[in-house]
């Protein structure tokens, strides 16, 4: 179990930890999301789901390359339908840890968000978590919903009206002005936003004279994406007052804390999986509950949002 | 749990130049290109042909770098075609490799492979003879025409144990059969270090634990990413192999994480 | 000088090389912006100028953050006036050395855009660059003209009126699809395309509790902005013909190569200078031409786009 | 001139706490902090508190970090006010520091101060006497109540030349007077190192070129980034003080870059 002085709120859960396993990264099955769970994530979020099975893009899919990740892995699912079993045993197997599940949701059309939404509610996961963000299927999809206020608001809308349990929007970085598309999701009904999403970018082998992922255009994730999400947060956490999933960069305890300094309400930790393995959150809570000692922050509460102050 | 201390960040892919290609059988060939890697036993690299793949292999040798290849599709096949001279692009070191034990502590050791699993037997064979254990090898295939890397550990003073299952070389049947009468042999149970198809990997645990003798499995699994985050690699319930392992301590379909 | 296997073109020029001082950095005088010249910068832009004089932000305005900078200057400069001679003893200084001087602009609406360029003018650079995409001075301003295709246009629109010598529209990489950008401000004029500026991020002292630049938001420029910049010089190389000036993260002859490869007809290089010096630019160019003769390019021209074949 | 070469990533601003505050003379205080830096005497550090701002110090001490800051304005003033226990936050050490001659070839020194810039010369003494030079120091100020650290240098066994404009302390002149002196009274020129107001900087150098002294100047200007970006330290024709300096072995304003 997590240290007691991590326990906190967010929507109307209690909270072990306000560590979030984010979306993508090994949430594909009931064990490994149980897994994050035990080594000490608050919440979990499984990966995103459409409403037919994806096989995702060929390899290269995924890579470190110095300054950070880079991956296309183009959003392999089994399809709304199979993702129900999986979210169901998942379910089972975080309830008794007190852990939430955060299903995560994504589609081409406002019409399949719908869809996708209404047959995922059947698992009855704890949060629904849209994905109008995901910068690897732009060529399938084209602009992803998160470009513009209007088209972000029109899938919450139709999500909110599909699902009764708390609906969080995921954002994306590449915006001229995320506090727009955030107080746009909010308007529509949004109960929460997770911010961000991963950085569109690119890595080229000069020596093949190609880029390196299969798909050329990758997310950027990990440490070069944490000074864009604290920057995110920050301006979304000054134009709404929902909580916020903050997640980007996040791998030790000392970025969670920035992260909830920038107005984070919890604090997403994706690519870290990859720098530190599954006890990254375990490490992460400790290293967080070192640095609140150090500095005299009584809970987690307490540090949320003081650069605002 | 930390990969860092296990083998740092993993890297951009880096473009390695093949220098000697040797045909060890009718479907395996082993590459040796032109550089080292500071790598374990055990540990794979994602090796990269732009425009086509990027696919999982082990390191059969470190220094130079040495995959050993089984032409099973288009990758390998691709990987096969490849010419001295030429390029592939390979990631790594990735995930844990085995663990020897203690220097000076002279062990003996018994070497399960399958296939191309015997690949980095070989590796983990020259090493262990390097700390100054004793190493015993038990290879398996299908026939005698798919065994691997025997000549070269005859070269290295280890007379291995062949078994094929149509009894065409060695000991008819499998490699289980040698181990249990190696660990039935010894005084005190030796450490085994197995490498191969997961059916054999999963009968070389179960005979070692009945025989309580400490094991170190190199599981495969379908890789995508090779850095712990896509989950395509999970085995039982909720091991990463490119992750965790891919050398685990115990059959990892069995025993799930703590 | 460069060695001759740098020689390019970019639009009319003929080059030294392909390594231009991006703007905001050292371009604030004469001596040095020679200075970068005759270390190997094949053209050098000069820091972006307003109407009027501004001091610029109070510091902290400029840090290293470990995976790139991390800038609020705030675009101090002379105001355009004062700008002209400054660009004309630059000129003077340049022409021995055959080094075109690109100008660069910046302003709060489309009239002062025009009234700026009217008055850079009278110097006569080589380039007049616009920057509608400074994201630290966004309180005073709002979101840039770079964030959408029509604003962007307009600007380009306007400016391109007023002057004589070939116009480059500097482009921001934090929107949802910078080839429409690029390919509006080529439709409204523009001669060639700078890409990309600084992208907005955040960095926060959890000791602190607070951002560290005094402008709290600063733009990340460095390693952590090259696979972005990367990619969105992909992207526009895919949507217009026109040259690049491909800036973000080139630190290495590598970094360079890359770029080209991407698409950029030249490279901009700036953070290298507080990572390498002055002499990055000599240090660059020979790295280049060693890669060049790695793997054989027998021209900058050669390397160009290879990424697109 | 590649900067990685002489102080790497210039880093982010890292909070060091206050140990000791020691006053110097009535605008002057040395404040000495918990922490170390690996720096060399000359280069400084960009000292930042929260809220206020962020200005430019030369170390006058590493280990532990001491910074000798003269109270002229609101910064300077806050840390005066800075009590044992408090933070204040240095990003650095930046910029390029004093070099000092071959160590065992035990060569004569003169340091030359002016105001608080005898701060980074104490600094530069203690490594001078380590690495086996000898050293002589000249200080100089307007009157005898703004004299610095001439204890410390007696501590050291080195006696300063004092000098004052007001003649109320030392001998009454400037320091360039007594160094004019000490040059021609050695065999062979020494080795100059200066600090102060750029005034005298710009004569110092004179007097050693005269001489054919070696001069190593530690200039100031006014900073903004502190890593070479904005161009506000520009002295002269095109050198950056923080990037290229702070010490320069030519005056800077004279000599253009090549
Ligand atoms: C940790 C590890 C180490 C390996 N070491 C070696 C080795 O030393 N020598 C060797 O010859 N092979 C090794 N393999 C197997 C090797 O990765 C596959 O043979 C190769 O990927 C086949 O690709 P292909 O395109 O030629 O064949 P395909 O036609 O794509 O597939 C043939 C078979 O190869 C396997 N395979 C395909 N893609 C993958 C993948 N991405 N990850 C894992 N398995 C895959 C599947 O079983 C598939 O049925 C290793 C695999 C893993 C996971
Ligand atoms: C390389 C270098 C080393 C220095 N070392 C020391 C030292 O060891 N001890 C010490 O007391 N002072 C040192 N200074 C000077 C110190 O930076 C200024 O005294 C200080 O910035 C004054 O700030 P303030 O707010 O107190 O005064 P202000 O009222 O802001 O200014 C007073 C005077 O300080 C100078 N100054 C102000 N801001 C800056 C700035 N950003 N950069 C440079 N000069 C400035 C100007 O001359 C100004 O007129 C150094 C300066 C440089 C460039
Ligand atoms: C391999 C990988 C896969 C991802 N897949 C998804 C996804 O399916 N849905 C989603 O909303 N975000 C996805 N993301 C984005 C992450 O949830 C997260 O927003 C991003 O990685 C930033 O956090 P980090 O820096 O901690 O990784 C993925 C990220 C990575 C690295
Ligand atoms: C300190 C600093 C100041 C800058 N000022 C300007 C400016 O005035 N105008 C402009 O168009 N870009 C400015 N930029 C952006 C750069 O020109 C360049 O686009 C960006 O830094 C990315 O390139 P780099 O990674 O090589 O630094 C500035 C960048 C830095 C670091
Ligand atoms: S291959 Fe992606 S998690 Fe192992
Ligand atoms: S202080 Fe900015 S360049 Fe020197």
């Amino acid at each position: 179990m997590p240290d007691p002085l991590l326990a906190c709120r967010f929507l109307d859960f209690n909270l072990p930890s306000p560590l979030v396993l984010a979306s993508g990264i090994i949430g594909t099955s009931p064990a490994l999301m149980a897994r994050a769970a035990r080594a000490g994530a608050g919440m979990v979020t499984a990966k995103s789901c459409s409403l037919r099975p994806r096989e995702g893009h060929p390899n290269p899919t995924a890579l470190d390359w110095g300054g950070g990740l880079i991956n296309a892995i183009g959003l392999t699912n089994p399809g709304a339908a199979a993702e129900v079993e999986v979210l169901r045993a998942t379910r089972r197997l975080l309830q008794p840890l007190g852990v939430p599940l955060i299903a995560s949701i994504f589609a081409g059309t406002v019409e399949e968000f719908r869809q996708v939404a209404r047959i995922i509610q059947q698992a009855g996961p704890d949060l629904l978590e849209v994905n109008i963000s995901c910068p690897n299927v732009s060529d399938e999809f084209g602009t992803p919903f998160a470009a513009l206020p209007d088209s972000a608001a029109a899938v919450t809308g139709a999500v909110r009206q599909e699902v009764t349990c708390p609906v969080a929007v995921k954002l994306a970085p590449n915006v001229p002005n995320i506090a727009r598309i955030a107080a746009a999701v909010v308007e529509a009904g949004a109960d929460a936003i997770t911010a961000v999403n991963t950085m569109p970018g690119m890595v080229i082998d000069a020596a093949a004279g190609r880029p390196v992922l299969s798909n050329r255009v990758g997310g950027i994730s990990g440490p070069a994406l944490k000074p864009i999400a604290l920057r995110c947060v920050y301006e979304i956490r000054r134009a709404v007052a929902v909580p916020i999933i903050g997640v980007g960069g996040v791998s030790t305890g000392r970025d969670a804390a920035e992260m909830l300094m920038a107005g984070a309400t919890v604090v997403g930790v994706g690519s870290a999986v990859c720098y530190r393995g599954v006890s990254a959150f375990e490490e992460i809570g400790r290293e967080l509950v070192a640095l609140m000692k150090q500095y005299g922050y009584p809970s987690v509460e307490a540090i949320r949002g003081v650069c605002h102050r | 749990m930390n990969r860092k201390d296990v083998c740092g960040s993993s890297g951009l892919p880096r473009p390695f130049r093949l220098v000697e290609v040797r045909r060890e059988n009718r479907s395996v060939c082993s590459f040796f290109f032109d550089q080292e890697m500071p790598a374990r036993p055990g540990q794979f690299v994602m090796a990269w042909l732009p425009g086509l793949s990027e696919k999982p292999f082990s390191l059969a040798g470190a220094s130079p770098v040495r995959l050993t290849v089984a032409a099973v599709g288009a990758f390998s096949q691709a990987v096969h075609a490849l010419r001295p001279g030429d390029r592939l692009w390979l990631r790594g070191p990735l995930g844990r490799g085995f663990t020897l034990p203690p220097e000076g502590s002279r062990q003996k050791l018994v070497l399960v492979g399958g296939g191309y699993g015997t690949a980095p037997l070989l590796f983990l064979a020259r090493q262990a003879q390097a700390a100054g254990h004793t190493v015993e090898v038990v290879i398996g295939a299908k026939t005698g025409a798919d065994l691997l890397l025997g000549e070269e550990f005859e070269q290295m003073g280890i007379s291995p144990h062949l078994t094929t299952e149509d009894g065409s070389a060695g000991r008819a049947g499998v490699v289980t059969a040698v181990l249990v009468d190696l660990l039935a042999a010894a005084d005190s149970p030796p450490a085994v270090y197995a490498c191969g198809p997961t059916g054999m990997l999963a009968a070389v645990d179960e005979v070692c634990r009945q025989a309580g003798a400490a094991v170190q499995l190199a599981w495969e699994a379908y890789m995508r990413c090779g850095i712990g985050l896509c989950g395509s690699c999970e085995v039982g319930e909720g091991w990463l192999v490119c992750l965790d392992g891919p050398v685990f301590g115990q059959n990892p379909v069995l025993n799930p994480p703590g």
